[in-house]
């Protein structure tokens, strides 16, 4: 179930991009996404240890050392991309020109607020370029399973420290879609075979229905 | 002027204590060379300005493992669990900065700016202590300008006078360090003469660089 | 995605009363292709922000000369006396910035900051009306972002992607301008094909513009 | 007289630069410092429209046009030089890179302040890169005519409005060579053939008259 829930979350979130999308994806299920794109749709991704135009994983004994992406393994470039410093890389990412990213989360609430760095005494990881991120892209979309063993990530309000207040858009787990609005939180969308009864159990947070609520298409 | 020295010499120039940038990002861009040299002199109680603390065998983080600095100013540790160790223990002082905060300070240093402001952080620990300045009713976080005594970068192609040329996503900290410290010393994957670099490649001009270092894998 | 367009195509997107950002230095780096269409069109009640407003017969001094703009902002007016006539006049309003204040303006524009600390400017008219920081004892000046409708740049050689490499000193304010505003055309001197120009020649990413013009000279 | 006048300033100014040392030369008399280095010294000039390793003029029918000096003028670059942007050319100024800037004056006074860019009302080009250049070099060298017109320029205080406050180090004349310090202004030498009253009669200043007042050697 874990990799097939993975699997739909990806897939949802790949509808959400539009050709010619900047796009930075975080590392793990986020990357995920760039293998479901809906056909005829090409995004860009931006790789924020300095370069657009990031490409799949090298042919095996073709790695580039110089070459890695933001989780330091070998990738590619494709044609047409451009490296550039961390200064400019950041600079993209605030200044706007990156039209989405996808992250995880450890916990989200009803006002947007996302916690995803660090866990006070267990995990302090430091948060790389996720605030930057989640400040600066145009849209942030976070993609993650429901719930973390029963116990809800969806909340009424985020315990872990923040890593961005009120910038969070989109949630897709493998249960739901949920649009984060002025009013709160909207459940736009329900996964195939889940019902709302369950999705209401594994949320903290109050979900508003939306008047056109519909089974989630992957 | 030879700015050519070997790496004996470059590590008279660093001293217990110091604080020192060091390029690359999970080790991609470091310059290893420099690593090898301060871990044989046994230069210690450094203040490291880094993005990452790469890996407990490669990159800067064989100076975490080696217990060889005191503070470390990086916007991620996760990839080498020493550090976290460490910071835990009470060993080595972490302060943590969001990636594009971090360079952005760095290159204020370097670029002789007072700080910036960045809607990054607000809201979240980051801002903690910090002063926060409205502009247009959006609100901000000053952030302060980094140096460093020394910066240790890495170059790809390096011509006698110091002009470097990084490849690929070598690139990330090093421009930015190489302004922003008082003696800048690159290590060098490849030397050539002056003049064999274009000038509009090259990424760090020579006058920035004061040591070079050949031998840089 | 084709982003090639007609000079004709490009002056559908400039219209009466906005506020541009244009390339150059002395005229050198300016896409000419673009003031010609400007002039043509006869678009007017401009807002410029430029490093200089060039000469009489060259760069965008020849807006100037066809009084096409409302307000210009600008280091240095001095090589175009038309520029000074009309500031005197009060048919031109001119804002004059310290040329890296206003470099640095533009790229906080850009780069999504909310401004910066500067003490260029310290004890002089400059400072006047602005918000004054003190860090550490040492008093700076906080300037502010600055951004614009469209900027009109000018590449040496553009792939189709958008892609641009700025020839020797043709790059001055052309890279910080290609970040600040919401629409990007680039004057092409080349236009090559996608994959041409090698991703670390690369000075401004072909994401931030979204028009090509050919036949820049 | 006028022109052996800015002769002996440049040569003067010019026994002031060390090798190896990054130097921005403003334009006018500024520009013919670099004709005059002492033997030996090769310093590296500064353009701030944007490189390093700025060389002479090309030859006649080689200009090339996408590469001009501050001034607009086609130049050449030498081998080991570097081209870069606005933003980072003027990073280089202010951060402290360049070791000396040599400008002309239409004001100093005993403080340091400098007036050079506009006269209210008369002359308004603007500042171009002076305020960065005078804030942010480590040396900043005056090299201008005692008085104009008999009328001095080296005030007690300043009345044109500032370039920048505080800033000036060296003030060099074709009658004398004034250190800006603490104390106020000290005359350290005076030209050939030049004498002390002449000196005082130009200057509204307050001198300190040092006490290894020597002759200039140009």
């Amino acid at each position: 179930m874990s990799m097939d829930a993975k699997e739909i979350i990806a897939r949802r979130i790949a509808k959400e991009l539009k050709d010619g999308d900047i796009v930075n994806l975080g590392i793990g299920l986020p990357t995920m996404v760039a293998n479901y794109l809906p056909e005829g749709v090409r995004v860009v991704l931006q790789s924020e240890n300095g370069f657009v135009g990031l490409g799949g994983a090298p042919d095996s004994g073709k790695e580039d050392q110089d070459l890695v992406n933001a989780g330091g393994q070998c990738v590619t470039i494709n044609a047409g991309g451009a490296f550039f410093d961390s200064a400019m890389s950041f600079g993209i990412i605030r200044g706007g020109h990156v039209d989405a990213t996808v992250l995880g989360a450890l916990e989200v609430d009803e006002t947007g607020n996302l916690a995803n760095y660090m866990i006070p005494g267990k995990m302090v990881p430091g948060m790389g370029g996720a605030m930057d991120l989640v400040s600066g892209a145009k849209r942030v979309i976070i993609g993650m399973i429901h719930s973390a063993k029963g116990s809800p990530k969806i909340l009424k309000r985020c315990n872990l420290p923040l890593t961005a207040a009120g910038q969070v858009n989109l949630i897709v787990t493998e249960k739901a879609v949920i649009d984060v609005t002025e009013e709160g939180l909207v459940l736009k969308e329900i996964g195939q075979g889940v019902s709302l009864e369950d999705i209401l159990k594994d949320t903290e947070a109050n979900l508003i229905i939306s008047e056109e609520l519909k089974i989630m298409e992957i | 002027m030879n700015k050519i020295i070997t790496i004996d010499q470059a590590m008279e120039k660093i001293e217990d204590g110091m604080t020192i940038m060091i390029g690359g990002f999970m080790g991609v861009g470091t310059p290893e060379i420099f690593i090898d040299g301060m871990l044989e002199k046994g230069v210690k109680d450094l203040t490291v300005i880094c993005n990452d603390t790469g890996f407990v065998d490669k990159g800067l983080g064989r100076l975490v493992v080696a217990k060889r600095l005191k503070k470390v100013i990086a916007s991620h540790i996760g990839t080498n669990p020493e550090t976290g160790r460490q910071m835990n223990s009470g060993e080595l002082e972490v302060e943590l900065v969001p990636q594009g905060t971090l360079a952005e300070r760095v290159r204020c240093g370097g670029y002789g700016l007072g700080g910036f402001l960045t809607a990054t952080g607000i809201g979240t620990e980051v801002e903690k202590d910090k002063q926060k300045i409205k502009v247009e009713d959006k609100e901000y976080i000053l952030e302060l300008p980094l140096r460093a005594d020394i910066a240790l970068i890495r170059g790809s192609v390096v011509d006698k006078s110091g002009n470097v040329f990084y490849n690929a996503s070598t690139r990330n900290f090093n421009p930015i360090m190489a302004m922003a410290a008082d003696l800048v010393m690159v290590g060098a994957k490849e030397v050539v003469e002056v003049g064999e670099l274009d000038p509009n490649h090259v990424m760090t001009p020579g006058i920035l660089v004061e040591y070079i270092v050949g031998g840089e894998k």
